[in-house]
């Protein structure tokens, strides 16, 4: 019923060809449409006149099949985090993932709360963070340029990390995912 | 001498066994075989004698003087060749009755032997005393049979029978004294000399007599209460022996009868052809069917009376009752008596062969006389013929209801009898088919295009080869319909070749019941084969009416036309009567709908061509009219396969929908309309058949037609998959497969013909064929995967390979459809009476006056296209991953399980909300409501039949006094 | 041969270039309506190439990548059948092996191959819109049959070249002045036909994600991009040959395609959604009763 | 019909305390034992019809948990409110899941975060919010938020400066040289 292959790391970084890729990666970035927090109310302005983001290439796709960035909104729940790693694993390489305000960061102001994740990085690679609570649209747009100049250097590459101690992940989301019941391999 | 050994052995052996059943019964039973059996064999020397067996010359006779003097004070004996081959049947009906009743009851064999020698007497007598006699003796045998019998009411029959034997006696009696006062003889003959006041009488009273012994309607009440109420032995005994006798002894008396004009007696019979039958409509018990229809045979017998002579009446009277008593008998014996419904269990398969001989199904003897007795009625009144045909059409819809309802199951319930019975009849089929050999004919075939001629065989051949290929599978039990099936398509091969119009309908016949009885063969298919036989039957009696009015040849204008075209519509399935179809193929054995939709059905449009050719073309009004039916056959039926869900009636509605474009094209009389149709008719059959063979496939793997429980097949069943996909945009009409030359063809006529609106509407039904199209695909082989049918496997070889075969025909014929093209259209351009322009084809290239078509550069466009992007894609890069089949994006969640992911059910429900403005119209509701209308005419005429023999008594009184004073000419 | 060949390679490859520029120009115009900058004209280049150099793709089954050479042989077929230039000997593709009714037959070809595609992926909203799609289609379908009957009985041919031939004699002479009705009829039709507002019921983000595609990815997502860019071309250039008097010439194709293009687009931006229903009566009613009228006019 | 609860609050055998009473909303507290039948007559004799909700208050310090089931009648939209302590320790509470079928969901929340046990109710042991959840109830106030979270999720990072600028370029080492903010920027 599910894929049961593990994700091969692509060995292309000498090609020449990888830095025309990584430009036109960089200029055309789809955003999964996938809220997970109350910060996804912080993106929608960014559709906008006012903000405008499809001037940078950016734009937003309803399936993570097609999507490049995973956007992480606000605190980030362990029910969530099941939901988050499945839609993760689904976006196609290469993926990047910005993480919004500061609950996403370090819990924020429900740090103590029974079921908010701390400390994202443990469970995913994010490329890029973005504080504030919330931010305003124009810091994600910063966030947003700054992912753009990752990819351009071609340092955006949370994804290989992902792939290459996909173990460890596993141990940590399993860790708190107490029912784990996802299959092992999303793609 | 010989005569005297056919008539008084049994007499002799009846005084014996009632001497033996005593002490040693199973001696008696011997005995009275031996008897039995040296009356049979001088009977049957005298039939050779009296060169009964071809028919000619049945008034032969040879007369036997017994005793001293002359009659009444002696026995009169003649014997002629009609008696001689009836008194064979009463033989051989009380040997196998002997044999029967030899385990149940010994004591009643004294009886059936004095009921043999009664039946004879009456057979031979020749004057109105004897006849008496023997009459009397018949009577009180049949009383004490009925009395001897076990079965409950058997004391109350019996006394009915006595007290209706009394009423007749005294009635002939009266008769006898006035005719003896009158004329002073009593020979037979004596009757017609009657003038005045006494032959009014006399024939009021003879008239009385013979219709309530032969239980004529509306005399008819006291024989339905007996064969109800007898045992099932007895009644079999019975209705081959004495009610044979009487029937033929009244055949005998009924031209002799001194009535101003005999016509009288046809009006009187066809009115109780229609009432009796009418009243058999709502029967139920199975006893009571077999009354009502031997009250439609002595119907037939008055109406025979009124209208033919001589040897054709001779001939007629002899084949019908005969072979009707011998069915009868037949049926009966397979009736359990000791159970209270004698037919449960029944061997639906012996059960069937006299059904459909009562019925008249040719090539078994009933038909010819029956087809002779309609071209007889045809030749006196339209309304006489129309009655005949409506009173036997009704009696055929509760016989088939009969045979429906018990055809499950096989229990040896008096097996042998019945297989000897049906040896007998399939024997006088053989007989009567080679008499009446003349009248068929296979040369100069009704159409005069050899192209044609063999195109329609092929498909017919071809599809039948196919579909018992594809029926050599083991999906269920295929031996039990596998021999019909061939049949079936054996006569549907000849059909084009046929002569004449009774040629052609004996073979349109024994295809349709052929199918009806392999389709009868499924699990359930009670329901749907009874549907299945009543359409059949209504085409086939439609057909005959239309081809005995055109007198035999093919097929006049006019009524016969419309009525042939009504019973092309119900053949076809078309809108209104789409239910046969969609409900028989539904409930047929897996391969049976690739046979009949793929190729029987084609048979219907063979016989519209014929039709069309016959009468010199359909007139432009005609034409329109079918034009019309088929384009909102089309439309209507698409609109239905896309709202249905399951896997069978979608593609039976797509099938009826797909026939209204040939439909479309036929009316168009032009050369394109006409091409259009028979491409069409040619692809249909290829793209069909594999349709059906590949939902055989899968519903014989995963066990079920619903759409809601398949899905994701293609994973399981690749091959079915691809041939099914193939069909299916082949029948969509999408270039550059084949479905699209016969959606071009058409358009093109349609527009050079002018007829804008039909084109619309077609071209509506063509977009709609899209979505049931899609949804087969989707709901059975695309989509998720159901957990139940996740081990499925491939469907068996002998599916596959007719699939293959007419896949490749049909690719073949998509790049090519020239090769095709290149020998229809001269064939089309050269029938008479066609208008329009013929297309050009000009190597792979046609065009019309409008228009041109290139399906070769389209075909190798496409396919170097998809060539080049398939290629391209596959040099570009790494392959992608293959991932399972939930592994789907479901806003980050698992999906529950595939069955509830699998879109399948309900799919079109914003086309289902979008059409909720138009009224719900059910073609069932309309046959449900004639159902109705006709069972309540039923009650109100079978109200009659109170079951008190009172009335029956006064049912005979009333008839004779208003007869007597109708006659009279008022009171 | 090779002419023939060559001449199909240049027209799919420019065809497939102009699709895309429209693409990206449709996309500034309706940014531009919203009072938005927009994205840059070469943005849709820039998204074909970052999807065919994604680095890993999935598939779900063999209708599954086969659905794409589906749409790319649909759309390119259209585009080959229907004669480009008026007149032009030196680029006919295979505008000589078939009339109107193959083209508009032939259509339904990518359809097929995008909804097997799209049912193939298990998703159930790709087959929601599927379904959706199909519904809608058979219903426009309807009206755009009348128009063409009223072009064929109206102009007695069928044949793409002769309808082009018979709007030659001058702006009048075009069919568009000739049946107004029915072209009015024909671009009501044309909406659905580029999914665009209000009956764009088959990609609805909001509800099934974008609908058929919404499992394709990566390189497979890049060529049903292409063949839809092609496809779109391929109608654009039917419309003009049908209604609006054909090209005379590359420049005349361009703009005439052009301006076209912005027709759907203009609409698109100010409407909401049909519900699908709602849609299908709309299609089923309006136009064909527009095109009713000339196909009457013509009868009588 | 006699719309006030009044009635049934006079004719009934047991003790109620009425808590609050006002036009439209009336708030009794009875023992656990006069629950059901309370709530039933306020369902039959006052067309109490619709089932609001359930809610728990977790009193520690009295060792209760006071149960509270808000009514509706739809027709003129008044309430009763029926309150009842029952005690922390394998606290069992009668169930109306047969009676409102929303109750089932009610129940199955309160268990899941208060451990509260509804005997009868069918699908009182589904997840609810929580998936898989093993320690002690998250609602219950016995149950230590921050050390659970501190346990599982680890301990977050500390902000070291109050200026986010500087405590991520620390953290993270993406960002450039931060540039101090101007007051007339603030």
């Amino acid at each position: 019923m599910y894929c049961n292959k593990l994700p091969e790391i692509p060995d292309d970084r000498k090609k020449i060809w990888e830095k025309v890729d990584n430009m036109a990666r960089a200029n055309s970035l789809w955003v999964t449409a996938f809220g997970t927090g109350c910060g996804a109310i912080e993106l929608r302005p960014l559709h906008t006149s006012r903000f405008d983001m499809e001037r940078f290439g950016i734009a937003m796709r309803p399936t993570p099949r097609q999507a490049d960035v995973l956007i992480i909104s606000g605190y980030l729940a362990v029910k969530t985090l099941k939901r988050v790693i499945r839609v993760y694993e689904q976006i196609q390489d290469p993926k990047y993932i910005i993480a919004l305000g500061s609950c996403t960061m370090n819990g924020g102001m429900y740090y103590d709360s029974y079921n908010t994740l701390n400390i994202l990085d443990r469970y995913i690679p994010v490329d890029v963070y973005v504080n504030g609570c919330m931010p305003r649209p124009e810091a994600i747009i910063d966030g947003f340029s700054l992912l753009m100049k990752k990819i351009k250097e071609g340092k955006a590459e949370g994804w290989k990390n992902y792939i290459e101690n996909l173990e460890y992940y596993r141990e940590n989301q399993k860790k708190v995912i107490s029912n784990w019941d996802l299959p092992d391999y999303n793609w | 001498m010989v005569i005297a050994l056919a008539v008084f052995l049994p007499l002799l052996g009846a005084f014996i066994s009632v001497w033996l059943s005593r002490k040693k019964p199973a001696l008696s039973v011997i005995v009275s075989q031996l008897f039995l059996s040296g009356g049979l064999l001088s009977t049957v020397l005298l039939s050779i004698k009296l060169h009964a067996w071809n028919l000619k010359d049945l008034g032969n006779s040879i007369v036997l003087h017994t005793g001293v003097g002359a009659p009444p004070l002696s026995i009169n004996l003649e014997v002629t060749a009609g008696a001689v081959i009836v008194a064979i049947v009463v033989y051989v009906a009380a040997i196998l009755g002997v044999t029967r009743l030899a385990d149940r009851n010994v004591k009643t064999q004294p009886l059936l032997l004095s009921l043999v020698t009664a039946s004879l007497g009456l057979l031979f007598a020749t004057d109105l005393f004897n006849s008496f006699v023997f009459l009397e003796i018949g009577s009180i045998v049949t009383i004490g049979l009925t009395a001897a019998c076990k079965c409950s009411r058997r004391w109350e029959v019996a006394v009915k029978v006595a007290l209706v034997s009394g009423l007749v006696t005294i009635l002939y009696l009266l008769a006898v004294v006035v005719v003896y006062k009158t004329t002073g003889e009593l020979r037979l003959e004596a009757l017609g000399m009657l003038q005045g006041i006494p032959a009014l009488m006399v024939s009021a009273l003879m008239l009385t007599v013979i219709m309530t012994e032969i239980k004529a309607f509306p005399m008819s009440g006291w024989g339905l209460d007996f064969y109800q109420g007898a045992s099932t032995g007895i009644a079999g005994i019975y209705s081959a022996t004495w009610s044979l006798a009487v029937l033929m002894w009244s055949a005998k008396v009924l031209p002799m009868l001194p009535v101003p004009n005999l016509e009288i007696l046809a009006w009187i019979g066809a009115g109780g052809l229609v009432l009796g039958q009418l009243a058999g409509f709502r029967a139920s018990n199975p006893g009571r069917m077999m009354g009502y229809s031997s009250a439609a045979y002595a119907s037939m017998l008055l109406v025979l009376a009124g209208t033919t002579t001589g040897n054709d009446y001779l001939q007629l009277t002899l084949v019908l009752m005969v072979f009707a008593a011998i069915a009868k008998f037949s049926v009966f014996m397979l009736g359990n008596p000791e159970k209270k419904n004698p037919w449960k269990n029944a061997a639906g398969n012996l059960l069937l062969l006299p059904i459909l001989l009562i019925i008249g199904i040719p090539p078994l003897p009933v038909f010819w006389a029956k087809f002779r007795l309609l071209s007889v009625l045809a030749g006196v009144s339209p309304l006489m013929l129309a009655a005949g045909a409506v009173g036997l059409f009704l009696e055929a819809v509760y016989l088939l209801r009969l045979w429906s309802q018990r055809s499950v199951g096989l229990k040896k319930n008096g097996r042998l009898l019945s297989m000897v019975a049906s040896v007998l009849m399939v024997a006088g089929a053989v007989w009567l088919t080679s008499v009446s050999w003349k009248s068929l004919s296979f040369s100069g075939s009704l159409i005069s295009s050899p192209t044609l001629r063999i195109l329609f065989m092929a498909i017919f051949g071809g599809g039948t080869l196919l579909s018992l290929l594809g029926a050599r599978n083991r999906i269920e039990g295929e031996r039990k319909y596998w021999f019909w099936m061939l049949l079936s398509g054996v006569s549907l091969t000849f059909l084009p070749l046929a002569g004449n119009g009774i040629t052609f309908y004996i073979l349109w016949e024994v295809t349709a019941f052929a199918a009806v009885i392999a389709v009868s063969r499924g699990k359930k298919a009670t329901t749907g084969t009874f549907w299945f036989a009543v359409f059949a039957a209504a085409s086939g009696f439609l057909l005959l009416v239309s081809i005995v009015l055109s007198g035999n040849m093919f097929i006049a204008p006019g009524i016969p036309v419309v009525l042939a075209a009504i019973a092309v519509l119900f053949k076809l399935g078309q809108m209104g009567t789409h239910l046969w179809s969609v409900r028989a193929y539904s409930a047929a054995p897996a391969t049976m709908p690739a046979f009949l939709a793929g190729t029987s059905s084609k048979a219907a449009i063979l016989l519209l061509i014929v039709t069309a050719l016959g009468t010199g073309i359909v007139a432009v009004p005609a034409g329109s009219v079918l034009a019309w039916a088929g384009a909102l056959t089309a439309l209507s039926m698409a609109v239905m396969a896309a709202l249905s869900s399951d896997y069978k009636k979608v593609l039976a509605y797509a099938s009826v929908s797909q026939i209204g474009y040939i439909l479309v094209g036929l009316g168009l009389a032009s050369v394109l309309g006409w091409t259009a149709a028979i491409y069409h008719t040619f692809h249909h059959f290829l793209f069909k058949t594999v349709l059906f063979l590949g939902a055989a496939g899968v519903i014989f793997r995963t066990g079920t037609s619903d759409y809601n429980r398949l899905g994701g097949l293609v994973r399981r069943m690749p091959l079915t998959f691809t041939f099914t996909l193939i069909s299916v945009i082949a029948f969509a009409g999408v270039p550059p497969l084949a479905g699209f030359g016969g959606k071009w063809f058409l358009y093109n006529g349609l527009i050079e013909t002018g007829w804008l609106p039909i084109a619309l509407i077609a071209m509506f039904a063509s977009v709609v064929a899209f979505l049931y199209a899609f949804r087969l695909l989707h709901a059975v082989f695309l989509g998720q995967l159901s957990s139940a049918n996740a081990k499925t496997r491939e469907a068996p070889l002998a599916l596959l390979v007719p699939q293959g075969l007419l896949t490749a025909a049909l690719m073949l014929f998509s790049f090519k459809p020239t090769l095709f093209l290149q020998h229809i259209v001269p064939a089309i351009e050269s029938l008479p009476g066609l208008a329009g322009v013929a297309p050009i084809i000009d190597g792979n290239l046609v065009t019309t006056a409008i228009g041109s078509w290139n399906a070769w550069a389209v075909g190798m466009m496409v396919m170097g296209l998809f060539g080049f992007a398939f290629v391209f894609y596959w040099l570009s890069g790494k392959r992608p991953k293959h991932v399972g089949q939930l592994d789907i994006g479901f806003a980050g969640e698992l999906p529950p399980s595939p069955e509830e992911v699998h879109y399948a059910g309900n799919f079109f429900k914003p086309y289902r909300r979008a059409l909720a403005f138009l009224p719900r119209i059910h073609a069932g509701k309309l046959f449900s409501g004639i159902t109705e209308i006709l069972k309540i005419a039923g009650d109100m005429v079978r109200a009659i039949f109170t079951g008190d023999a009172r009335t029956y008594l006064a049912h005979s009184l009333i008839f004779l006094v208003i007869f007597f004073f109708w006659l009279r000419g008022g009171i | 041969m090779t002419h023939l060949l060559l001449s199909i390679t240049v027209t799919t490859i420019a065809a497939l270039a102009w699709g895309l520029l429209l693409g990206g120009i449709s996309r500034m115009v309706t940014a531009r309506i919203h009072g938005r900058i927009g994205p840059r004209l070469t943005q849709n280049y820039i998204d074909l190439w970052k999807l065919f150099r994604k680095k890993s793709s999935i598939h779900h089954g063999t209708m599954f990548w086969l659905a794409p050479m589906f749409r790319i042989a649909g759309g390119a077929g259209v585009l080959l059948l229907v004669p480009l230039i008026v007149g032009n000997t030196v680029i006919v593709n295979m505008s000589f092996s078939g009339d109107l009714l193959l083209v508009v037959y032939f259509m339904f070809f990518g359809c097929l191959g995008m909804a097997l595609g799209a049912g193939d992926s298990g998703h159930p909203y790709a087959v929601i819109a599927v379904s959706r799609g199909l519904a809608q289609m058979s219903s426009y379908e309807l009206s755009f049959s009348a128009v063409i009957l009223v072009l064929a009985a109206g102009l007695k041919t069928l044949s793409i070249e002769e309808i082009v031939m018979a709007q030659q004699d001058g702006i009048l002479s075009w069919n568009l002045f000739r049946y107004p009705f029915a072209t009015v009829a024909a671009l009501i039709t044309f909406l659905p036909m580029q999914m665009a507002y209000p009956f764009s019921i088959v990609l609805a983000p909001q509800e099934i994600p974008i609908g058929p595609p919404t499992e394709y990815s990566s390189r497979l997502l890049s060529f049903m991009f292409s063949g839809r860019a092609l496809f779109g071309v391929a109608k654009l250039v039917l419309f003009v040959n049908l209604f609006f008097g054909g090209a005379s010439g590359w420049v005349s194709l361009l703009i005439k395609t052009f301006l076209l293009y912005m027709f759907p687009i203009f609409v698109s931006s100010v409407f909401p959604r049909f519900r699908t229903e709602q849609s299908i009566r709309f299609l089923w009613f309006v136009p064909t009763s527009l095109a009713a009228i000339d196909l009457l006019r013509i009868m009588i | 019909m006699e719309k006030q609860p009044q009635r049934i609050v006079s004719d009934s055998g047991f003790e109620i305390e009425v808590v609050r009473k006002d036009e439209g909303y009336f708030h009794v507290r009875v023992s656990r034992a006069n629950v059901i039948e309370l709530i039933l007559s306020a369902k039959q004799r006052c067309g109490k019809n619709i089932l609001q909700l359930i809610s728990v208050v977790d009193r520690i310090e009295d060792d209760i948990f006071q149960l509270t089931w808000i009514l509706e009648d739809t027709a003129d939209s008044s309430v009763f409110i029926v309150s009842a302590d029952y005690p922390r320790e394998n606290c069992s509470v009668p169930t109306f899941g047969d009676i409102w079928p929303t109750a089932v969901i009610f129940e199955r929340e309160l268990h899941e975060m208060y451990g509260i046990e509804f005997p009868g109710n069918p699908r009182q042991y589904e997840d609810f919010l929580l998936e898989g959840w093993k320690e002690l109830p998250p609602m219950r106030r016995d149950f230590d938020t921050l050390e659970y979270s501190i346990r599982t999720y680890g301990e977050r990072r500390k902000r070291i400066h109050t200026d986010p600028r500087k405590f991520i370029a620390e953290t993270t080492g993406e960002w450039d040289t931060p540039v101090p903010m101007k007051d007339e920027d603030r």
